[in-house]
């Protein structure tokens, strides 16, 4: 793979999840990668919900911007057509009791069956975990964003999570800027490699074991 | 006697220390911004404070905090104010971490008289340690306590004189959850109207909740928080 | 006691009972005697709920009638000032969590300590029950309205149920035709009798002990 | 695809043998009339019916317990049927009995994912026997399981055609929270409107619950149920 800036590799990410959804359709949308892939998403078949109280989430101009209208990361938001308030609780009971089809998040690692830890580092205090958790139990899919390697070039798809795990539940998909992954029966399984990228690349890059 | 008062010092009359207090809002949308000032210049201490954050640095229940008036914090997300690591850190602070949708429940079950649920919600991590683990028909659950306090503040949309409220697009969040889960309601709104001018279907809060109800004296902008 | 025809004696009973209610206050009606305590409550100050879904019920005209808006019996009501709709969980989370303020109900039997059974008859299918039980945990204060006696002339007041109780929780106050009882500290403590009723004919009608 | 549907037969496909239903209303109040009278033309056996009460005699759900069709009722109230009773004695029909609210919470508890939870109600009662009692900060609980079925047939004022409800005063009752607790859940209104066309702040039940709309074609009016 050549070379590629951070906002390019978050957005050609985005851009591959986005590919992956089909309408009708409800998604969550965490902070970070998540949130560009509204910008491919076909948004007349595809609503957002935003677990802060909110399903029909659009995008805002700036003229637009009013400061009690935020989605989850607290940045301002638009409101659909046909899109409903809900307080907190009603909010997560959508999203634990499976009303909602994909959640699409962040993350800091994902094992090799696909069990993730997205909010919390140890040696760190714990301080904060948001919809986190929910969203892993309760989502129909969870779709997880992330570039593949740590800074210091390490896999962040391990044979094991060394940070707290978010849930036991084992994710659908994985996605970064090297290859896309399902996982089938709590195994990694390659969906396909993104443009230039070989699979000596993949797996010299990749600590978890995986299938194609 | 009239649910309607224009001090804020006389609403927050019955804020004591050691109380439990739960503080509306998602962040500073929803907060109860004039009722949280009104808090920061009373002179109370060792308050538990049920919120989904604790402000921001110096900001909101920020000041509060850095005022050494909590004793405990419960929320979901506390990594919005980086003092509260630092008081944690120092043994300055207990702190409960929720995951969201548990802590908006467990305030839910409070007002509704339950007395815990089983939820799916952190089960096999971190947050589900010390709590009880249950198996109902194949899933595995853990058991999390209702919460209930002695005050609750919160901010609404517009009250009728009785006590009914609306909210406010996404500013409703926690507020409507915490109106039922504590022993006196404090309501901070952008309008009063008479009984009557509220739809009998979309009233969200009933006035049955609402103890005291004051005319907010602060505003979220697109500029950030004004006086009135 | 002068002999007195069934609604004279129920009316008696509703009126007494409505002198008890000090407003402001929220209060939920059962089925029979507790429906006529209306007729004779400070409408202004005193608001009902009901637990079908909707807090401000008053009276309706017959030309107003909507076959959508009725209450707990199923009885056709009217909408007040201020009033509110909800669904049935959002309205037994008022009950249950103790913000509805006075219930008045109607028993088949209260024991010596406050324990009333008012929804099962021994022998007979049971076949239903309503909102009783949550109303007995959740009102801060129970009032019970019912006749002292049953049609053979024994004592509804016993010494134990011996009918399916409703709740362990002791009621607050008794109405009957012949006289009005406290529940203090476990103890059914005469707070008066009604009009041209002596003591001697109450303990000849009532099995359970009581103080004064 | 439109979820808006015009034939009622087409609108019940989804409801099998052995099914567990979810059927609002309370009494005729905010019941689905209209596919009830569907699920009574229907050659379907051994269903579970959960609703505040099993209809009167002959009258709605009573038409589908004559036609043996229902295995067990799961309600509050089925004093309002009489043959309700008759059938139980002769041990052709399953019931459970449970208080209303504890009916209503736990439909809710069903639609938001929760395993079960503590109640109050009941506690010391014969509702409660067998029930697991627990104590809880001094109080009593028992603890009541979440239910969940295969459909729900509900009765809401508006759709839009998103699936987007709003409700008509005391019609409300079980519908929102049956709307939640059902794999398939399929709703008749009085009127179908575009989306945009209902407030976002006063909608009821948003439309991610709803799969199926029909128009409804029997109303209930003074006079009693009426055909449209």
């Amino acid at each position: 793979m050549t070379s590629m800036n951070k906002t390019d590799m978050q957005h050609l990410i985005a851009k591959r999840v986005a590919a992956e959804l089909e309408g009708p359709c409800v998604v969550n949308l965490g902070i970070g990668i998540p949130t560009l892939v509204a910008e491919y998403m076909d948004a007349g078949n595809i609503y957002m919900h935003t677990e802060n109280g909110l399903l029909g989430v659009t995008d805002v101009e700036e003229a637009d911007i009013d400061p009690n209208l935020v989605n989850a990361g607290k940045l301002p938001v638009g409101e659909a057509i046909g899109a409903s308030y809900f307080n907190s609780s009603d909010s997560f009971a959508m999203i634990r009791g499976g009303h909602v089809d994909v959640a699409i998040l962040g993350a800091l690692q994902v094992d090799q069956i696909g069990v993730i830890a997205n909010w919390a580092v140890p040696g760190k205090n714990i301080m904060g975990v948001g919809g986190a958790m929910d969203l892993l139990v309760g989502a129909k899919k969870v779709f997880v964003t992330m570039s593949h390697t740590s800074k210091d070039g390490s896999s962040k798809l391990l044979k094991e999570c060394t940070y707290p795990i978010t849930s036991t539940r084992s994710v659908d998909m994985i996605f970064t800027e090297l290859a896309v992954f399902e996982v089938v029966d709590k195994q990694l399984k390659l969906v396909e490699l993104m443009p230039g990228v070989t699979i000596e690349e993949l797996r010299a890059k990749t600590e978890a074991d995986f299938i194609h | 006697m009239s649910k309607v008062i224009s001090d804020i010092k006389d609403a927050l009359a019955c804020v004591e220390s050691g109380h439990t207090v739960l503080v509306g809002g998602f962040g500073l949308i929803g907060a109860p911004l004039s009722l949280i000032e009104g808090l920061t210049e009373k002179d109370v201490t060792d308050l538990t404070i049920v919120s989904n954050n604790l402000g921001e640095s110096g900001k909101g229940l920020g000041i509060l905090l850095n005022q050494n008036k909590i004793k405990k914090g419960i929320g979901s997300y506390f990594t919005s104010n980086r003092d509260v690591g630092d008081k944690y850190q120092k043994g300055e602070i207990e702190l409960e971490l929720l995951p969201q949708g548990t802590l908006a429940e467990s305030l839910r079950a409070g007002g509704a008289g339950l007395g815990g649920y089983y939820t799916k919600t952190g089960v096999g991590t971190d947050l589900a340690k010390g709590k009880e683990e249950r198996e109902i028909d194949g899933v595995n659950y853990i058991f999390e306590k209702a919460i209930r306090a002695d005050v609750a503040l919160i901010r609404a949309h517009k009250a009728d004189t009785l006590g009914n409220l609306v909210y406010y697009k996404t500013a409703r969040n926690f507020n409507p959850l915490m109106a039922t889960a504590a022993n006196k309601v404090i309501v901070e709104v952008d309008e009063i109207v008479e009984p009557g001018e509220l739809n009998p279907e979309e009233i969200v809060t009933p006035f049955l909740y609402v103890d005291t109800i004051i005319k907010a004296q602060q505003v979220l902008t697109k500029e950030g928080v004004v006086n009135k």
